[in-house]
């Protein structure tokens, strides 16, 4: 049978309803459907090797244009953390035993492993807001607030964009900033730097005469060009500084001290009846100040159909940490309602001035800072994943991507002291990303 | 059953900055909205369109015994002259049969002698379906105007076609009569004749019930033209975990398989509307590729919650 | 008065609007009328905000001496007759397929309109399409509109 | 080092230059004007990578503000 669903019968039902009605032209329509809101939602999933961190995160954006393309936009995550980063100390080849950041247990890490607390849960809500709009032809701005809370830590933020259009579009200038002020209620109490880890206590107050909070500032600049190179290809540059000053340690980071000559944990006595750390580790400490400039490139190129969206990124820092990023991705259409997008990413950092793997027991003074936080390290990762994206029969556009990510450290042999050099000094991670999401609406 | 007496008055008052003639015609609520303040001028035009939609409905409806439909379904098989309005009725739904291969078929109103789409899951027997498609179809009729026979067992029912041709019918007489932009809505069929001069547009509500039942409605800003919708999420029969739709297949008798749950489309006129958006939900699962092919504003719901 | 080309009759369908085909355009054409020309393209989300607007303005001057030409400015001409086939337009749609019209007129966004008085002088520019201003861009054609009085 | 000292000279220039002579008429925007083709595709995927990199490693941001907002790191 022909098909005659996709034959235009308007001309003759155009005609039959003029000839019925008794007119001789109809006005043509004039409807419009009104822009409502439109969603974007997602579930994250994100999980390290070795039962270290996991995040099930749930994500929604939700977008009301008005007219004259005045955008509203409000946004909603909810993580749920489980699992735990390294704490800072170094495996050793015996059994070693720590306090736990609420100071009323301790928790022993079996020999050759990277010692972990466990005990961690948290359950993070963030909200936004964001209100973007033109002004006049030229000008377009965007203003916005963001907040979250975990049960250790409050985040409170504006940003504010403005951006001008030059030479019919083609260049976009754009200057924003950004200003969060950040208050930590730690576990246990702020810890005093680079004092000893604590034994176990029985006090009522639960910080053990410590301060229980602190805060820290972060001021961001963002300067950016946006440039139309060809009909097919555009490119943006930004420069961005960034200020953080304030309680910039993590409350829960130690470095263990090692003798000078086995490079092995020094044991601590136990006083009878007391329960505490069985090898020596102290509080790390960080400069209350540090101020970042990076610099970053984005090209996105269309080659009939595909599109090739590659970008470079270099920052430096006053805590001497350099780091270059390369992030490429290739969106390859499939059918007219369907793609695959491959994306790779390469990222290396040099280690900060003060970031070492472990203190020296050698009677000297301790250094003014030091932190053995894997983060703060020489290290090198690579991303690879695949996303996967099509458009459902209402016409919505469904996605999923899984990626791999994998952190390898390089700790140079002159930090190595006695039996460190034998053993594995910094915590390798890989992690998988596994994100669906759903966009709805209008 | 005694035809109770249908209230016919009619009951004007402010409406969202126009005001609003409301009254009770073909079984639905039905309002005009005129954008003017002038409540003497909107009620004569209000009682103006409600003769008109009475008269239709008094002429063409199944229910008013003695009309022209009447006297045609109980001929017996004796011609019937019909009268212009009539005539041009049949001939409009004749060129809708041929454009949608014999679908859309006056003849088909019988069918409900063996379905009731009660949300149960009682399914006539092929062979009862199979007795009663022997009273279905067009080139059954003996059509040469004005004088329409049929054999008797047949009947026909021009409630496919009546009330947006009544809305389109009651424009007409507005634009005649008055500048002030109106909207004609009976019951969710609707045309709009004009722009308010307070306001962008009429702003007129799409009921896309979508999986939850929960109404939820997206909001279409119409100056000009007629907005229809076909398909009754409500009336629908359950069988063996499959949902026949209410949409009978005339040529087959059967419930059309894959048929969206409603369907609304906006045109020219109402009447277009209303045949574009019929003719969409007997395509079953085409009706999306038939819609485009037709170069129209639609929105088809499927139930999945997800409307485009 | 700058020579242009002649611009061929355009039989406008009522319902189908059907778009020129390439000849040059050419404003004598329209001696002694106002006419806005309207850059637009099926891509940019603004010019399909003004369609409704464009037709209202032909459906309430056209008598008094309005031309509206919608001036299409997309790279296949496929690509406007399916635009207009979902925004039907009332006016005529020219497509300027050189791209001369649009350089001459040196259109700087999208949309752009031109009111241009009766001896096809431009009288008002206007850029981008913005609902809020609709009862701007109209003054603009009324004032034109009475020069041919 | 040097490299890195090489490629902030480059993008300084590629700011500079990047002005004038390039660019294309306002109706040549039909692929920019693409869903692909925009800057940011997927603003839940970008927040995403930005908050988890921001976790994971000592940079962040760049193509916007910091994905900062958590004691994670």
């Amino acid at each position: 049978m022909k098909n005659t669903d996709k034959i235009s019968i308007t001309a003759a039902l155009t005609a039959a309803t003029c000839t019925l009605l008794g007119t001789t032209a109809l006005q043509p329509v004039q409807a419009q459907e009104e822009p409502g809101w439109d969603f974007n939602t997602s579930l994250l999933y994100y999980a390290e090797s070795d039962d270290r961190v996991q995040d099930l995160s749930l994500k929604t954006l939700s977008r009301r244009t008005f007219v004259d393309d005045r955008i509203l936009s409000l946004g909603l995550t909810v993580d749920a953390l489980t699992g735990a980063t390294p704490n800072g100390a170094l495996p050793q080849s015996f059994p070693q035993t720590f306090t736990k950041p609420s100071g009323k247990n301790t928790f022993t890490t079996p020999p050759g492993e990277f010692p972990i607390d466990d005990s961690f849960r948290d359950t993070r809500v963030a909200i936004s807001a964001d209100w973007e709009q033109p002004l006049g032809r030229l000008y377009a701005m965007n203003v916005g607030v963001s907040a979250s809370a975990e049960y250790d830590y409050l985040h409170l933020g504006v940003n504010a964009k403005l951006s001008r259009d030059f030479n019919n579009r083609n260049t976009t200038l754009s200057g924003g900033f950004a200003f969060a002020s950040d208050q930590l209620d730690p576990v246990g109490g702020v810890p005093d730097p680079l004092t000893q880890m604590r034994n176990v206590r029985d006090d009522d107050d639960g910080n053990g005469g410590r301060a229980s909070n602190d805060s820290k500032e972060i001021l961001d600049l963002v300067l950016g060009i946006t440039q139309v190179m060809s009909r097919n290809f555009l490119m943006q540059f930004n420069y961005s500084y960034s200020d953080s000053s304030g309680y910039l340690n993590d409350p829960y980071k130690i470095l263990t001290s090692v003798d000078p000559i086995t490079g092995e944990a020094v044991p601590v006595p136990q006083i009878p009846g007391t329960e505490g750390p069985s090898h020596l580790n102290y509080y790390e400490n960080r400069p209350d100040t540090r101020s970042k400039h990076s610099l970053y490139t984005q090209g996105k190129y269309y080659m009939n159909g595909k599109v090739l969206d590659a970008s470079y990124r270099y920052m430096t820092d006053d805590w001497e940490i350099d780091s270059h990023t390369i992030d490429m991705r290739l969106r390859w259409p499939i059918g007219d309602d369907k793609y695959l997008e491959p994306h790779l990413r390469f990222y290396t950092q040099t280690a900060a001035e003060f970031y070492q793997i472990s203190l020296v027991d050698d009677g000297q003074p301790l250094p003014e800072y030091a932190s053995a936080d894997y983060r703060l390290a020489d290290f090198d990762a690579i991303t690879a994943g695949l996303k996967f994206g099509w458009k459902t029969g209402g016409g919505n556009d469904m996605s999923v991507r899984l990626e791999l990510y994998s952190q390898s450290g390089n700790v140079s042999p002159s930090q190595l002291i006695g039996s460190q050099a034998d053993q594995d000094v910094y915590p390798d991670m890989d992690a998988i990303i596994f994100q669906y999401s759903y966009m709805f609406g209008k | 059953m005694s035809r109770v007496r249908p209230d016919r008055s009619i009951r004007v008052d402010a409406g969202d900055r126009c005001l609003r003639g409301q009254f009770s015609a073909m079984a639905s609520p039905c309002e005009v909205l005129v954008d003017s303040d002038d409540i003497v001028a909107a009620e004569r035009l209000t009682s103006l369109v409600a003769d008109e939609a009475w008269r239709i409905e008094d002429k063409f409806s199944r229910y008013s015994p003695g009309n022209i439909i009447d006297r045609i379904n109980t001929a017996g098989g004796e011609g019937v002259q019909v009268d212009d309005e009539t005539a041009q009725l049949i001939d409009f739904s004749v060129t809708l049969n041929e454009l949608s291969d014999g679908r859309f078929d006056i003849t088909s109103g019988v069918l409900r002698r063996v379905w009731r789409f009660d949300g149960s899951n009682n399914i006539p027997t092929r062979h009862a379906v199979s007795d009663v498609m022997k009273h279905i179809g067009w080139h059954r009729v003996d059509w040469t105007s004005p004088i329409l026979a049929m054999a008797p067992g047949m009947e026909i029912d021009l409630g496919g076609i009546g009330k947006e041709y009544a809305v389109d019918r009651c424009a007409g007489l507005l634009r005649n009569t008055t500048d002030a932009a109106c909207l004609i809505n009976f019951g969710g069929d609707l045309v709009a004749t004009g722009k308010p001069r307070l306001r962008d547009a009429w702003q007129v509500g799409i009921e896309a019930l979508n999986a939850q039942e929960q109404k939820s409605d997206r909001l279409v800003n119409l100056v000009i033209g007629g907005l229809a919708t076909s398909g009754d999420a409500r009336r629908f029969l359950m069988h063996n975990g499959i949902r026949f739709s209410h949409i009978l297949d005339p040529t087959t008798g059967w419930p059309v398989p894959d048929a969206p749950r409603s369907i609304t489309v906006a045109a020219d006129s109402c009447t277009q509307a209303g045949m574009l958006s019929t003719l969409g939900m007997l395509k079953g699962a085409q009706a999306e590729a038939f819609l485009d092919a037709q170069g129209v504003q639609f929105w088809c719901n499927r139930g999945d919650g997800a409307v485009p | 008065m700058r020579q242009l080309g002649l611009l061929s009759a355009v039989l406008l369908l009522s319902w189908q609007a059907s778009v020129a085909d390439n000849a040059t355009f050419n404003i004598t054409d329209h001696e002694g009328k106002v006419v806005v020309l309207d850059f637009w393209a099926s891509w940019c989300v603004p010019c399909r905000r003004s369609f409704p607007w464009l037709n209202e303005m032909h459906a309430k001057y056209g008598d008094d001496g309005l031309v509206i030409i919608g001036v299409n400015l997309d790279q296949e001409q496929s690509e406007a007759e399916a635009f207009l086939q979902e925004f039907p337009a009332q006016f005529q749609i020219h497509y300027d397929e050189s791209k001369a019209l649009a350089t001459q007129y040196e259109v700087v966004a999208m949309p752009s309109s031109y009111v241009l008085g009766p001896d096809g002088e431009v009288l008002k520019r206007h850029y981008g399409f913005k609902v809020k201003k609709q009862e701007e861009y109209e003054a603009a054609i009324v004032a034109a509109l009475e020069k041919l009085k | 080092m040097i490299i890195s000292r090489f490629v902030a000279v480059l993008l300084a220039l590629g700011i500079l230059s990047g002005c004038s002579s390039m660019g294309v008429e306002p109706w040549e925007r039909d692929v920019l004007a693409k869903e692909e083709m925009q800057l940011t595709t997927d603003a839940i995927e970008a927040a995403t990578d930005d908050h988890i990199y921001f976790s994971k490693e000592a940079s962040s941001g760049g193509r916007g503000f910091g994905g900062g907002g958590c004691g994670c790191n």
